[in-house]
């Protein structure tokens, strides 16, 4: 769920944010100071591949201490204490310099998200909820963080509750992560034991909390106030937005939903400057992020690369390749399972941010990439996934529990090619109608896959319910 | 202002805008005259109508103010917010998704359309979502005709169904739960719009309604498999906005359109509810709610919805009369009558007449004004209250009004349940606990009042520490804005009763604010108040003790006089509905009309007096109280000076004029009574009758004739059985 | 010459006075029936009812019925059997004395006259039970 | 609502009239209040000017009261014994639409209902007992029935709607009872 694209929930300044980047750089231009926070221009024109010294996972693949210890000799806990004491808006304009945007999906700003709850408050403490509800189909990214380098995790938080001014973060964790979770719990303890958080934390006189909660392990709980009310000992189903978490969240006081990774990167940026990490990728999807290849590949992995490098590069460089060849691909999901499809002659050259995968009518997503070779039936891969958001659906609201059981229907049949191909159009209509409709995104979620397929697949529908067609008159 | 006008000529033409348009001009001239009034208003608009709204004012509750209705199933202005069924979904210029109008604030300059295509299309794809899943059972379904699905369907939904998977897999199926014996399930007819759970946790007060499972697979019940006991329940009926739950007795007995309705007041208990009686056939089938904001809401306890079909049960329909063996004979009206003259005539003026629970203003008063005429003033309330405080009307008065007790800020309550009294004082008691952070304590026995409150003890004592201040919780009801304390009428029946009264009524002095009064008594009977408006001694031993030769009962059902305590030669005379204690106890029976049966004045607890309107005619020969007796004063010889109702109401006009100014309330000064008043309190535990769900069943005579009450006792009872056993087995 | 003067007429009206037994016998069953004809005895059915046919009456009248002596002048329509109804009403031509193929079976009720209009009339009654159940005063008398 | 009676109703003789009448007529009839909308420029006219303009629109206003029983043809007995009482019709408490609510009403006195015997259908014997006459304003009623003979009385008024915010946000307030336990 955290790999779900929030747009419909982008205000008015998101939105402005969201458009062509030549426009902003443009208007910066003109202007003879960029105010502080502004991330430089990119002057790059060439992404990928990441120099090994640039990584900020170094211990992605568990082949060090992911202890303390360990951990220390990293470099993570490094300069902690100056960076906590240097205050919130200095934290907050280093990531907003940064340009790094939510990893979780929606890829909100996170600078701005954080600078949301240094308003001036009204007594109510605040929170930073770390959302490591990982549940997304494909998306394997934090569970590596926190089962490997669990350590950078705790840092951020500190980091990023400091940046909000938050008194105590709660890492709510999937329920299935059982050994993410006790890694995590353990890097906890270690990080109380050195004092590192807890009371006077890092010796900065600044009092943080880090609380760990396993989920019972349902999907709709990675949407962030469905997380709250998880968080909260309420069955997990989604509010409504007005209000905000910013305003009224867990508990009732100021909250801040983030995601692993986001967190994570946090104390990486501020120790080597906001300007560092704007360097990789292109403007206003800078970066480095953790990229998981699954599916039809040689070498399935999860690998940190930089934003922007090509679909086919990536594939090709870290994975080994499609099997059977590049010309053997069928299409590949971009960003987990509730993106959009892409076929074959689109994933050549697309280019992995956000901003290009929405240009190819996708979306970024978590990055997580599932590629699917000629062998696929696509119909049934996505009559699965389907499957998936029907269970998934919380039932809170109409167009969701109904519709989504509805197209569940649907794809079952299309599966087997048992429908009249008008029914293509009606699922498609079916697919808008709960697209947007729905309290929280998981709506958008399930009706976009199937978008994706209509979109790009549909003779391949067709041709299923012929060959139906003919085998039932036979 | 511009706009009237032609707006008026376009309603003489005829247009079908017409109402709309000019609901639209009478608000915004309304604003317009008083611009300075209210400045932090902002303005919208809905449609291209500008409304000016208080910040915070959601997009539904925006354009409900020119008269826009927005289609809705899960919201209901008296609960939360839940925001969940999707039909408000309406286009807000430049937003580019529709937004929920029950949930939304509306921002200044929004430019809402409620009937945009954007917005038509929404709402049709939502009830198409709905109707999905939603049985085509509408022929066999008791929500038919009055079912907001079936309307919001015709109105905002497509005219065909797409759903060809019915040919393949079909629709959805849910078992019917079990939840007591006047709620019916049928759970597959359930759109999730989560009203009742809503109402059950809000207002109720009791968390046993809610959702399990998840997605498509989510259910509406009670987690275990348990009754929803709670003296509300009939109201998720009407809140259900289809037929997943519906009124058990009234299962398949009619059609919304076959029904008439009459506007009428509930009596069964002293809040005077406002009902609406559905009758056909010179039957009273059901009894659903009235909207009042100032005496029930919206809502209705269970009794006064379901206690109906006593009405059709243990009737009087004929004049009885004993006969020299011993037993009651039905006779002629001509018989009865005469056989009363006859008694009445040897008694030689030594007449006392009781007023019961449901007698009716007019019949007071023309039992008052007979028996006047006749040399005897001995009429009293079945229901003791303590002496020589009737002269003063805000001495027996919930004097902070009932609508008041939502603002009040600390209640006491001493010796009463209103959960049980007066389950709809309770609701209002439990809304300002909800939503004004209200403080209560109680002194009695320890009870569940659906909200958290603070059992002081049981001891009369207490009352006295209170009052005096030394106690910790007359500093929470000092400090108050508004305090009010409540008395069981009841409790005033006790010997220390008038003590407590006045002890009460002297401290409530010094707690009263401008403009609100913090003496209440609760009471319990519909027809108390009323008596003692127009003069009637409290209590039947004040009849008693009169030692009558012919005594009246009007009504009085509730036991209190027996014939030990009545001379041997008295001559008892009930007049009434039912066959019950009074009628048991008779010499002579004369059949009266039920609340549904007659027009008749009722005042309520607060004073508020209020009419029911007949829905059926009198069974039999039964005929209306009040000209029982003015045919009974022909008879007698002293005839009565009125022969409709109109001329009966002057009557009523001359003894009590607040009493016919219908539905307005009368401002009663301070309590306390006349003499002071030297006893003391007594001390002994407070005791309160109606302690647990059960004894609230059947308080009446029309209730206990009521064999769906008879049921929800027994309901009642075997789930306490239920519930002992498990806890015997888990033992 | 006779017909023209109506003598045949007299002749068949003294034919019927004397075939019905006698003026004062004519006289009853002209009374009786509005009507005197003279005709064939067909048949009698076993409620003394006896059948008469004349050709000589224009159709519609050629068949009648005198109803059988003891129901007097309290006779009625439906008082003709099933088997007699037909050849009254023309239905066939063959009455059921001489028309062996209509089936005797024991069940065969026995014919019944309409009993509408007399005290043995039939009255449809409810099986409901009463809307307003009355109080009994006796169930709570001790 | 024909325009004829508009402006009857709202002439300045008639509405004279019903003020003279409720204290006359019924003495505890309620008191109705003015709900409807009132053209300001109606109200400001002087009487002479408004009477010109009635002239002028061609409509004729007869300034007494008019009785229409003696032709309207109803029997007596409908006319001497009849109450009409004069309301908003209640919201039916199993809907949530309020669409036909805003009306005012009049009813007439409830009489014998019997189940026909035959068919076990609803019998009557009231010819008036379906009489369902919508009116914009008391008013119009009150002109209405006096017009006919019937004595009335106005029960209950037109309240303003109660204003209260509601707000989602406090369903997960942090310090308030609003607070959802269940859902």
């Amino acid at each position: 769920m955290a790999a779900i694209v929030r747009f419909n929930l982008l205000t008015k300044p998101q939105i402005v944010a969201t458009l062509p980047a030549s426009l902003h750089v443009q208007r910066f231009q003109s202007t003879q100071a960029p105010p502080p926070g502004t991330p430089p221009p990119q002057t790059k024109t060439k992404f990928g591949p990441l120099a090994d010294e640039d990584r900020i996972f170094t211990n992605l693949y568990g082949r060090h201490d992911w202890r303390l210890k360990g951990a220390l000799k990293r470099g993570d806990w490094y300069k902690t204490k100056e960076i906590v004491l240097k205050g919130a808006d200095w934290i907050v304009n280093e990531i907003k310099t940064s340009g790094l945007r939510g990893r979780g999906g929606a890829g909100f700003p996170s600078g701005m998200k954080w600078s949301f709850m240094n308003k001036p408050g009204d007594g109510r403490p605040k929170y930073l909820v770390v959302n490591a509800d990982e549940g997304e189909p494909g998306t394997c990214k934090d569970r590596e963080i926190m089962r490997h380098d669990p350590h950078k995790l705790v840092e951020g938080c500190l980091i990023a509750g400091r940046a909000m001014g938050a008194q105590a973060a709660y890492i709510y964790i999937r329920g299935e992560f059982y050994n993410e979770a006790s890694n995590m719990q353990l890097a906890i303890a270690e990080a109380y034991q050195a004092g590192l958080i807890g009371k006077n934390a890092c010796g900065t006189g600044y009092d943080f909390d880090v609380f760990m909660h396993r989920g019972a392990g349902a999907y709709i709980c990675g949407e962030e106030t469905a997380l709250i009310e998880s968080l909260e000992g309420k069955q997990g189903k989604p509010r409504l937005k007005p209000p905000f978490p910013a305003d009224v969240g867990v508990f009732g006081c100021p909250t801040t939903v983030t995601n692993v990774e986001t967190v994570a990167v946090a104390p990486t940026i501020c120790r080597r400057g906001g300007v560092w990490f704007a360097s990789f990728g292109r403007t206003r999807n800078s970066g480095t992020k953790l990229f998981n290849i699954s599916g039809h590949v040689n070498r399935p992995c999860t690998v940190e690369e930089e934003m922007s490098i090509p679909l086919k590069e990536l594939i090709e460089r870290h994975c080994g390749g499609v099997t059977g060849g590049w010309d053997n691909l069928l299409g590949v999901i971009p960003g987990g399972s509730s993106t959009p499809i892409i076929p074959k002659n689109v994933c050549d050259d697309v280019i992995m941010d956000f901003d290009g995968l929405i240009a190819a009518q996708t979306s970024l997503g978590t990055a997580a990439i599932i590629v699917m070779d000629k062998s696929t039936d696509v119909i049934k891969a996505i009559a699965r996934l389907i499957s998936f958001y029907k269970h998934e659906s919380c039932g809170q609201c109409t167009p969701c529990r109904e519709g989504i059981g509805w197209m569940n229907k649907i794809m079952t049949r299309f599966v087997k090619g048992d429908a009249q191909p008008a029914e293509i159009d009606m699922l498609w209509e079916i697919s808008k109608q709960i697209e947007g409709h729905t309290i929280c995104a998981l709506g958008d979620g399930a009706a976009w896959p199937v978008q994706g397929l209509i979109r790009h697949f549909r003779p391949e529908i067709e041709k299923r319910m012929q060959l139906h067609a003919k085998r039932v008159s036979n | 202002m511009i706009r009237a006008p032609l707006v008026k000529a376009l309603g003489a033409l005829g247009s079908p805008t017409h109402q709309m348009a000019s609901r639209a001009v009478r608000t915004s001239a309304m604003v317009a005259q008083t611009p300075a009034k209210a400045p932090e208003k902002i303005e919208v608009f809905v449609d291209d109508i500008p409304v000016q709204v208080v910040p915070g004012t959601t997009v539904l509750q925006a354009a409900a103010q020119i008269g826009v209705e927005i289609p809705r199933f899960c919201y209901h202005e008296r609960l939360a917010v839940a925001g969940n069924c999707r039909m408000c979904l309406v286009e807000v210029e430049k937003s580019p998704k529709p937004v929920a109008a029950c949930a939304m604030p509306v921002m200044k300059g929004w430019r809402i359309k409620t009937n945009s295509d954007l917005t038509r299309k929404a709402r049709e794809g939502v009830m198409e979502f709905l109707l999905m899943n939603h049985p085509l059972d509408c022929p066999i379904c008791d929500q038919g005709g009055e079912c907001d699905l079936q309307d919001q369907a015709m109105a905002f939904g497509s005219d065909r169904s797409r759903f060809t998977d019915i040919n393949y897999t079909g629709k959805r199926a849910v078992e019917d739960k079990d939840i007591g014996p006047l709620v019916k399930t049928i759970m597959t007819r359930c759109i999730h719009c989560t009203r009742c759970v809503r109402f059950a946790s809000e207002i109720a007060g009791v968390d046993d309604l809610g959702t399990t499972g998840r997605g498509n697979d989510m259910q509406i019940g009670t987690y275990v498999e348990k009754l929803f006991l709670t003296e509300l329940s009939g109201n998720v009926i009407d809140l259900c906005p289809v037929g997943a739950l519906t009124n058990k007795p009234y299962s398949f007995v009619a059609r919304p359109w076959e029904i008439r309705k009459v506007s009428s007041i509930d009596v069964l208990d002293a809040v005077g509810s406002n009902i609406v009686v559905s009758t056909r056939t010179n039957e009273v089938l059901r009894i659903l709610p009235r909207e009042n904001e100032d005496v029930n809401e919206e809502w209705l306890a269970d009794k006064s919805r379901f206690a109906c079909d006593g009405l059709k049960r243990q009737r009087l329909v004929a004049p009885m009369v004993r006969m020299p063996n011993g037993e009651l004979q039905a006779v002629e009206w001509e018989g009865a009558l005469i056989a009363v003259a006859k008694a009445i005539k040897a008694a030689g003026g030594q007449i006392a007449g009781i007023s019961g629970q449901l007698a009716d203003l007019e019949a007071q008063v023309a039992l008052k004004d007979l028996l006047n005429r006749l040399g005897s003033e001995v009429v009293a309330t079945e229901q003791g209250f303590i002496a020589g405080g009737t002269d003063n009307r805000a001495n027996y008065l919930l004097n902070s009004t009932i609508a008041g007790l939502e603002e009040a800020d600390a209640v006491l309550l001493v010796g009463t349940n209103p959960r049980y009294e007066a389950p709809l004082v309770n609701t209002r008691l439990r809304k300002a606990y909800v939503h004004n952070e209200l403080q209560i304590a109680s002194i009695g026995p320890k009870i569940d009042l659906s909200y958290d409150h603070e059992n002081l003890g049981a001891d009369a004592a207490l009352v006295k520490d209170v009052c005096s201040g030394a106690h910790a919780f007359s500093k929470v009801l000092e400090g108050a804005k508004k305090p009010a304390i409540i008395i069981g009428a009841d409790l005033l029946e006790r010997a220390d009763g008038a003590a407590i009264h006045a002890t009460v009524a002297e401290y409530c002095k010094k707690l009263k604010k401008p403009n609100w009064n913090p003496f209440n008594v609760l009471q319990t009977n519909a027809a108390q108040v009323g008596a003692l408006d127009v003069g009637y001694k409290a209590g039947a031993q004040t009849a008693v003790k009169a030692q009558p030769k012919v005594l009246f009962l009007l009504n009085a059902d509730a036991g209190k006089v027996t014939r030990e305590q009545l001379p041997k030669d008295c001559f008892v005379v009930y007049i009434g509905s039912h066959g019950d204690n009074g009628a048991s106890i008779a010499d002579a029976v004369l059949p009266g009309a039920a609340y549904t049966e007659k027009q008749g004045i009722y005042v309520n607890t607060e004073g508020r007096p209020q009419q029911t309107l007949p829905g059926v005619s009198p069974p039999g020969m039964a005929r209306e109280d009040w000209k029982i007796l003015r045919a009974l004063s022909e008879v007698v010889g002293k005839p009565l000076p009125y022969d409709n109702l109109d001329e009966l109401r002057n009557r009523l006009e001359d003894v009590a004029p607040h009493l016919t100014r219908l539905g307005q309330l009368e401002p009663a000064g301070d309590a306390g009574a006349a003499g002071t008043i030297s006893k003391s309190i007594g001390g002994g535990a407070i005791d309160i009758k109606l302690k647990e769900l059960r004894d609230y069943f059947m308080t009446d005579a029309i209730s206990r004739a009521s064999p769906t009450m008879a049921k929800c006792i027994s309901a009642v009872n075997k789930q306490q059985r239920e519930n002992e056993a498990k806890q015997s087995v888990a033992i | 010459m006779a017909k023209f003067l109506g003598i045949n007429r007299l002749t068949k009206l003294f034919q019927m006075v004397r075939e019905a037994g006698g003026l004062k016998q004519a006289y009853l069953k002209l009374y009786r029936n509005d009507d005197l004809k003279i005709g064939t005895l067909v048949g009698i059915d076993k409620y003394g009812n006896k059948y008469f046919e004349n050709p000589y009456y224009f159709y519609g009248r050629n068949r009648w019925i005198e109803f059988a002596p003891h129901v007097n002048m309290d006779y009625d329509g439906s008082m003709i059997p099933a088997e007699w109804y037909g050849w009254m009403h023309y239905k066939t031509d063959l009455p059921p004395i001489r028309d062996g193929c209509r089936p005797k079976y024991k069940w065969i009720a026995d014919h019944s006259e309409n009993l509408s209009g007399t005290k043995e009339a039939y009255y449809p009654y409810s099986t409901t039970p009463n809307k307003v159940e009355a109080w009994e005063p006796k169930a709570k008398k001790q | 609502m024909s325009a004829l009676r508009q402006v009857m109703c709202r002439s300045t003789a008639s509405l004279q009239l019903y003020q003279a009448n409720r204290a006359a007529a019924a003495r505890w009839a309620s008191t109705a209040t003015d709900g409807g909308p009132l053209d300001p420029k109606t109200a400001l006219a002087r009487p002479e000017e408004l009477e010109q303009r009635n002239k002028l629109s061609g409509k004729i206003t007869v300034p007494t009261a008019v009785n229409l029983s003696p032709i309207s043809g109803v029997p007596e007995e409908h006319i001497r014994e009849r109450r009409v009482r004069i309301h908003i019709p209640p919201k039916n408490a199993m809907q949530s639409g309020t669409d036909n609510v805003n009306t005012w009403q009049i009813e007439f006195d409830n009489r014998e209902r019997w189940e026909n015997p035959l068919m076990g259908w609803a019998s009557s014997g009231d010819p008036l007992s379906n009489m369902n006459v919508q009116f914009g304003s008391p008013e119009e009623a009150i002109t209405f029935c006096e017009r006919n003979g019937w004595r009335w009385y106005v029960d209950g008024a037109a309240k303003p709607k109660k204003e209260r915010v509601k707000n989602y946000g406090i369903n997960f307030a942090w310090n308030k009872r609003t607070r959802v336990s269940t859902k």
